[in-house]
C-alpha cells in the first residue's frame, strides 16, 4: 500500500516492563518487513491508556495485564477482534542474595522480615497479582503492614538490589534480568493467569501493519526473544477473520 | 508663566497625619519656595510635576489645567513635560552618567543616541564640568558630581517648566555660583521658567522673583519682586521666627517686601 | 558514548519552554507586583500551584485539556488538524507550565525589589509604560530575572512526569534525557544511567555558568 | 470524602523540609552573594542540579548515599541504628534536597539586591557580621527569600518521585498527598483523583495566601 | 584628640581613575574638610571610619592605629567606635525613626530596647525636633528629616570621634543654626571630637579649629587656628582661586590663615 521508498512508521505504546525486550523485538520486526519502522513509546500501563484515552497517536497498545486492556475494549479504544495475549509471566518472591531464611510466603511473617517491597496494587500489575496471592494465602492482613508499595515494579526490585527490604515481588521477567544480585525465594503461583494483551488502537490509520505486528509478536522467533527475556510462553491465537476500520490519526 | 497651584493632600504614616494646602499663584519665571523642614515643599513640586495626586484642587501653567480635581483632569507626567531634578537624584543604577543624561533624548526603541543628541549630551556635560565622569555609573560618584549629572539629565531635554529640588545642596560654592550662573542662561536661552526649592539665601537672591514661603504644610506668604513697593507689615517678623532671623540677615536689606499673606 | 539525541532535545524542549514562561512569568509578575488588585494574593497562589501538583498528575490534567479529545485540544484539532499529543510541541507545553510558576514568582520578587522612584523618574523623562518597563523596571530586576530564568531553564530540562504523560517517551522523537536516564534507571543499566546523569549535569553546569559569565558582564559596574 | 491522613502528613513533611532548606539555602545564598572565590559560578550551578535531575532518578541517588547499605546510610546504621529509609525523616531528606534549589536560588538573588551600604551603616554602627545578617540583610532581603520559601514549600508538598523512593508508600506513614493522586490517576479513579487535588490545591492556596498575608503585614510602611 | 591620616587608594571606574593621596594632621577636636566636589572628601572619611580599605598607610586616633598597612592593622569598622553619618543617610529602610536610632543601642538579641535606652533616644529625638516622625519609616520622610534622623542615630552612641558628611546640606538656615549649636554642646557634654566635611562657610566659623582643603584627591592644605600667628602667604589666593574667592568672602576677616600646604 505504500509507494516504494518511503518508511511507514508503526508506533507501539509499550508497558514498561517489556522495554528491553521490545528494543530487540523492534530491531527484528523492521528486519524482516522494509520499509517499516517501529518506534515504541513506554510508560505504565495507566498512563500509556491514558494518553490513548486523550488521542495519543499510537497503533498497537501493549499492557502488562488484562484489566487495563478489558478497560481500553470498554472504552472502545481498540479494535474488536485484534486482541490477543502473546506472553505471559511469573511472579517471583525474591531475596537480597545474602537473606537466605526467606524461602517461602510463609517466613514473610518471621521477626526477621522488616519489610517487603511490591507494586501498587492501585496502579501497578504486579502489585495486584502479589496482593491477591497474599489476600488467597490469608497473609495480606498480616503482611500488608511491613509493604512498601512502589511506583513501578522496578523500584521494588531496585529496594531488594540495594538490600532495603529484606523481601519483595517482582515479574519473573524482572529478577531474570538483575539475577546476580538477588536470589529467587520460590514462584508465587496466581490467582489469574499473569498475561500480556495486546491490540491495535481503534483511533490508527496503519490498522493493517499494526495487525501485522501483532502477528509477529505471535511467531516462533518473537517468541524466542521474549523466552530469553524471562518471559514465559502463554499465546492465545487471533480469530480467523479482524474487521479493521482505520481511524482518522493524523501523522504530527 | 503663570503657575497657579492650589492643591490638598494628606499623608498618613502611622499615627502621624500630615497635611498639605498649598495654595499659591506666581506670574514670574523664577520662583523660589523656602520653607522649614517637613513643611511640604517638595510634596508641593511633585504634585506640580505629576508624582504626587493631589486630594483636591487645581495644577495650571498658563491657564492650562495640569491637574484639575473637580473637572477630573490628570495629565500623566510623561505628558506634562516639565522637568524635575529629584532631591535624591533618582540616577538610574544601571545606565552610566551619559546614557543617563542622554535617556530623555532616546526616540523610540533605538539603541544609540543620534548625533545631534550626542552632541547634546555632550554639550551638557561639559558645561558641568562632568565630562570626564561620562563612562561612570552612578555609584561610583562623589554626592556633588550625582547632583549635577542629575541636573543635566532634568534640563537636557529643555521642558517647558522646570522644577529644581535643592539643587546646589551638594555642591562647594565655587561650583554652586557658576551652577546658578549655567542655569539662568539656559534660563534664558530657552526661555524655561523655573521653580527652585532651596534652603540657601544666595539662590533667592538670584531666581526669586516670586518668593513662596512654606510653613506647616500651607503657604505662609508669597512676595514677589514686582510688589516691593508695597509697605511692610510689622509684627510679622516676630510671628515666624525663625525665617525673620533669616531675612534679618539675608533679605531685609534687598528688594524682598512681604505681601499681606494669604 | 550513549545516544546524545536526548540531550539534545531536551536543550530545545527546554530553551523554547523557558522563552514561553518567561513572557508569561513576567507579564503576570508585573501585574502582580505594580497593581494592587482584589484576590491578587489568591491568582499569585494560583499561578503557583503547577508546583505543587506531582507531575504525572499534571500531565494527566494537562492531556485532558490539550489532548486530542481534550477541551481545548478538540478544538485546535478541529479548526487546525493539529494535536500536541506526542510531538515535542507537547513537550514544550509541558514544560512551559512546569517551569512557569518559578519563573513568576521570582519574577514577581524582582518587580517588587525595584524602587518605583526610577520609574517615576522615567515617567517625567518622558517615558511611556512600556518604555518605562523596558527601559527601567526590567534591567533592573534582572538579577532576580535571571536567578528566576535559571531555575525554570533546570527544571523543564530536569521534567518528567509532566513531559511523559503529554509527550511520550518515544526514542529519537520525544524521549528527553530525563526519561533516558529513567529508562536506564528502570533497566538496571547503571552504567548508562550514571553516565547519562554526568553529561546531563556537566551541560546544565556549563549552560549555568555561561548564563551567569554573561549576565554578570553585561551588569559591570553596578 | 476520602482519607486526609496524607495529606496531613504531607504538610508536615514540607513545613520540616522547608525549615531545613530555608536554613543550607540561605546560608549558601549568603556566601555566594557576598564572597567572590575561585569557582562561584560552578558552585551556584552544582547547587541548582537537583532541579535538573528527575525526581525519581534523585530518588535512586539519595538511596545510593543515604539507604541502609548506602555510603552515608551505612555510616548512620552502625553508629546509631538509625535508617531514613521508610521513614517520614527519609521523606523529609528527599523535600529538602528537592526544595533546596529553589530558595538557594532566590536567597541569592535577593541578597544581592540589598544594597551593601546599609550593612555597612550597621557594621559602623557596632554590628558584628553576624547581627549584620540577621537585623540587616535578612530582613531586607525577606521579599526575595519570601517567594523562595513559598516556592520550596510548594516544590516539597508537590514532590513525589524522590519521596517515594526514600520513604516508600507506607499507607498512613510515608503515603502523601501527591501519592495518593498519583495511586489515583495511575488506577483510573478520576472522582477520588480530581477530589484530592481540589482538596490539595485548596489548601495549599489558603497557605500561600496566608504566608503572603503575614509577610505583607510584616512589611508594613515599606 | 590627635588625628593623623596619610592614606593612597586608587579607584577605577570605566577609563576613568581617581587618585587618593591624602595626608593631613590634626590636633584640634574641631576639624573640617573642605574642598571641591569630587575632590576625595567622602572617600577619606570613609577610610577613617572603616568602610574603605586604603591601599598604603597609616590612620591614627591618638596614636592609635587604626589602620597601618606596615604592621598590618586594620581594624573593622565596629572596632573602631566611630560616628558616621553618611552622605546620602543610609537609614534602614525596614525600621521606623525610633527603631533606627536606637539601632545601636540594642544589645544582644533582645527585641526591645532598655528602658534607659528608650529614654536616650527620646531624648534626641526631642533635641532634633523629629519626636513626631518617631513612627515613620526613612520613606515617608523629607529630605531635612533624613538627614536629621541619620544624625541623632549617629550621635547616639557617643562614638570616640564623630564623622559628619555635609551634616546640615539639607536644612533650612534657621535649622542648621539649631543643629550647629545642639552638636556642639553634646561635643562639649562627651568630649566628642568632630571632623566635618563641609561646603558651608558657616559651618567653617563654627567648627573648624583645624581647617583641611581638599583638591583633586589631594590635601591642598590645613589651616589651624592656633597657627593664626604665622605670616599669610602670598600668591596662594590666585593659585587655588575657587577656595581663595570663597576665602575673601568668608574668611579673609576671620582668624584664618593659611599655613604652609603639605
Ligand atoms: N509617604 C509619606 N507618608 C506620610 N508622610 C509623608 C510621606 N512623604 C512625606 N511625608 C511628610 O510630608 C511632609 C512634607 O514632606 P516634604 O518632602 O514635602 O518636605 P520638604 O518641605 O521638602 O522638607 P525638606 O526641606 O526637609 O526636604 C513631611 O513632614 C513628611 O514627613
Ligand atoms: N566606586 C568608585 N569607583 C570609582 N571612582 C569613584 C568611586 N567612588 C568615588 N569615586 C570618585 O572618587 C572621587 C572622590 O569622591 P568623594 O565621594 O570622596 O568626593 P567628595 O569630595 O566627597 O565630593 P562631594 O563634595 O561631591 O561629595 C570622585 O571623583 C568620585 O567620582
Ligand atoms: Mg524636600
Ligand atoms: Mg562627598
Amino acid at each position: 500500500a505504500n509507494p516504494v521508498g518511503a518508511e511507514t512508521e508503526l508506533l507501539v505504546s509499550a508497558a514498561a516492563s517489556l522495554t528491553e525486550s521490545f528494543k530487540e523485538l523492534t530491531k527484528a520486526y523492521e528486519m524482516k518487513t522494509p520499509g517499516v519502522k517501529v518506534r515504541c513509546n513506554f510508560g505504565g500501563s495507566g498512563t500509556l491508556m491514558q494518553q490513548i484515552v486523550q488521542g495519543a497517536p499510537a497503533d498497537v497498545f501493549v499492557s502488562a495485564d488484562k484489566e487495563t486492556m478489558d478497560r481500553a475494549e470498554k472504552g472502545g479504544l481498540i479494535v474488536a477482534g485484534s486482541r490477543i495475549n502473546f506472553v505471559g509471566n511469573s511472579l517471583v518472591l525474591i531475596t537480597p542474595v545474602k537473606m537466605v531464611q526467606v524461602a517461602g510466603l510463609a517466613d514473610l511473617k518471621s521477626g526477621q522480615v522488616h519489610r517487603i517491597a511490591m507494586g501498587n496494587p492501585n496502579s501497578v500489575p504486579a502489585g495486584r497479582y502479589a496482593k491477591a496471592a497474599l489476600e488467597k494465602q490469608g497473609l495480606w492482613q498480616a503482611l500488608a503492614p511491613k509493604c512498601v508499595m512502589g511506583i513501578s515494579v522496578k523500584q521494588a526490585l531496585e529496594y531488594v538490589m540495594r538490600g532495603e527490604v529484606e523481601a519483595g515481588f517482582v515479574f519473573g521477567s524482572d529478577a531474570a534480568a538483575a539475577k546476580e544480585r538477588v536470589r529467587i525465594a520460590a514462584e508465587i503461583p496466581t490467582v489469574t493467569p499473569i498475561v500480556y494483551p495486546v491490540a491495535v488502537v481503534a483511533g490508527s490509520r496503519l490498522q493493517a501493519e499494526a495487525l501485522a505486528f501483532v502477528r509477529f509478536l505471535q511467531s516462533k522467533e518473537a517468541q524466542a526473544i521474549l523466552a530469553k527475556y524471562g518471559f514465559k510462553a502463554e499465546l492465545s491465537s487471533l480469530p480467523a477473520q479482524t474487521k479493521l476500520m482505520p481511524g482518522g490519526y493524523k501523522r504530527p | 508663566m503663570r503657575l497657579e497651584v492650589d492643591i490638598r493632600k494628606t499623608l498618613h504614616s502611622g499615627a502621624r497625619r500630615f497635611e498639605l494646602e498649598a495654595a499659591f499663584s506666581s506670574q514670574d519665571d523664577l520662583t523660589v519656595i523656602f520653607g522649614a523642614s517637613g513643611s511640604g515643599k517638595s510634596l508641593t513640586v511633585q504634585a506640580i510635576a505629576g508624582l504626587v495626586t493631589p486630594e483636591q484642587g487645581r495644577i495650571a501653567v498658563d491657564g492650562e489645567a495640569l491637574f484639575d480635581a473637580r473637572q477630573g483632569v490628570n495629565l500623566p507626567a510623561r505628558a506634562r513635560r516639565v522637568g524635575y531634578l529629584f532631591q535624591d537624584y533618582a540616577l538610574f543604577p544601571h545606565l552610566t552618567v551619559r546614557e543617563n543624561i542622554g535617556y530623555p533624548l532616546k526616540k523610540g526603541w533605538r539603541f544609540n543616541l543620534l548625533p545631534e543628541a550626542r552632541q547634546e549630551v555632550t554639550e551638557i556635560m561639559a558645561s558641568f564640568e562632568i565630562t570626564h565622569l561620562a563612562g561612570s555609573y552612578p555609584a561610583e560618584l562623589s554626592g556633588g558630581q550625582k547632583q549635577r549629572v542629575a541636573l543635566a539629565r532634568a534640563m537636557i531635554k529643555k521642558p517647558s517648566i522646570l522644577l529644581l529640588d535643592e539643587p546646589f545642596s551638594a555642591l562647594d560654592s565655587m561650583l554652586r555660583h557658576r551652577m546658578r550662573m549655567e542655569l539662568l542662561e539656559i534660563r534664558q536661552r530657552f526661555a524655561v521658567p523655573l521653580v527652585v526649592i532651596t534652603h540657601d539665601p544666595a539662590d533667592v537672591e538670584v531666581f526669586g522673583d516670586t518668593l513662596v514661603i512654606f510653613a506647616d504644610g500651607r503657604v505662609e506668604e508669597v512676595s514677589s519682586r514686582a510688589k516691593s513697593a508695597a509697605p511692610e507689615v510689622e509684627g510679622w517678623r516676630e510671628k515666624v521666627c525663625w525665617r525673620a532671623q533669616w531675612k534679618k540677615e539675608h533679605l531685609a536689606a534687598h528688594r524682598f517686601v512681604p505681601a499681606a499673606g494669604i | 558514548m550513549p545516544d546524545l539525541t536526548p540531550l539534545w532535545l531536551t536543550l530545545q524542549i527546554a530553551s523554547f519552554a523557558t522563552a514561553i514562561a518567561f513572557v508569561f512569568g513576567v507579564a503576570f509578575a508585573w501585574l502582580t507586583a505594580r497593581f494592587s488588585f482584589w484576590g491578587r494574593d489568591f491568582l499569585d497562589a494560583i499561578l503557583t500551584l503547577p508546583l505543587v501538583m506531582p507531575p504525572t498528575v499534571l500531565g494527566y490534567y494537562l492531556i485532558v485539556v490539550w489532548g486530542r479529545n481534550g477541551w481545548l485540544g478538540s478544538r485546535l484539532n478541529a479548526h487546525f488538524g493539529i494535536s500536541l499529543m506526542f510531538t515535542w510541541q507537547g513537550a514544550v507545553l509541558a514544560g512551559t507550565v512546569v517551569a512557569f510558576p518559578l519563573l513568576f514568582k521570582s519574577a514577581r520578587a524582582a518587580f517588587e525589589g525595584v524602587s518605583t522612584e526610577y520609574e517615576q523618574a522615567a515617567r517625567i523623562l518622558g517615558d511611556t509604560e512600556l518604555r518605562v518597563f523596558f527601559r527601567i523596571t526590567l534591567p533592573l530586576a534582572a538579577r532576580g530575572l535571571l536567578a528566576g530564568t535559571m531555575l525554570a531553564f533546570a527544571r523543564a530540562m530536569g521534567d518528567f512526569g509532566a513531559t511523559l504523560m503529554v509527550a511520550g517517551n518515544i526514542e529519537g522523537k520525544t524521549q528527553t534525557a530525563s526519561m533516558a536516564v529513567f529508562d536506564a534507571v528502570q533497566a538496571g543499566d547503571y552504567t548508562l544511567a550514571n553516565t547519562l546523569v554526568a553529561i546531563m549535569s556537566l551541560v546544565c553546569v556549563a549552560i549555568l555558568v555561561t548564563i551567569n559569565k554573561l549576565a554578570s558582564r553585561g551588569r559591570a559596574g553596578r
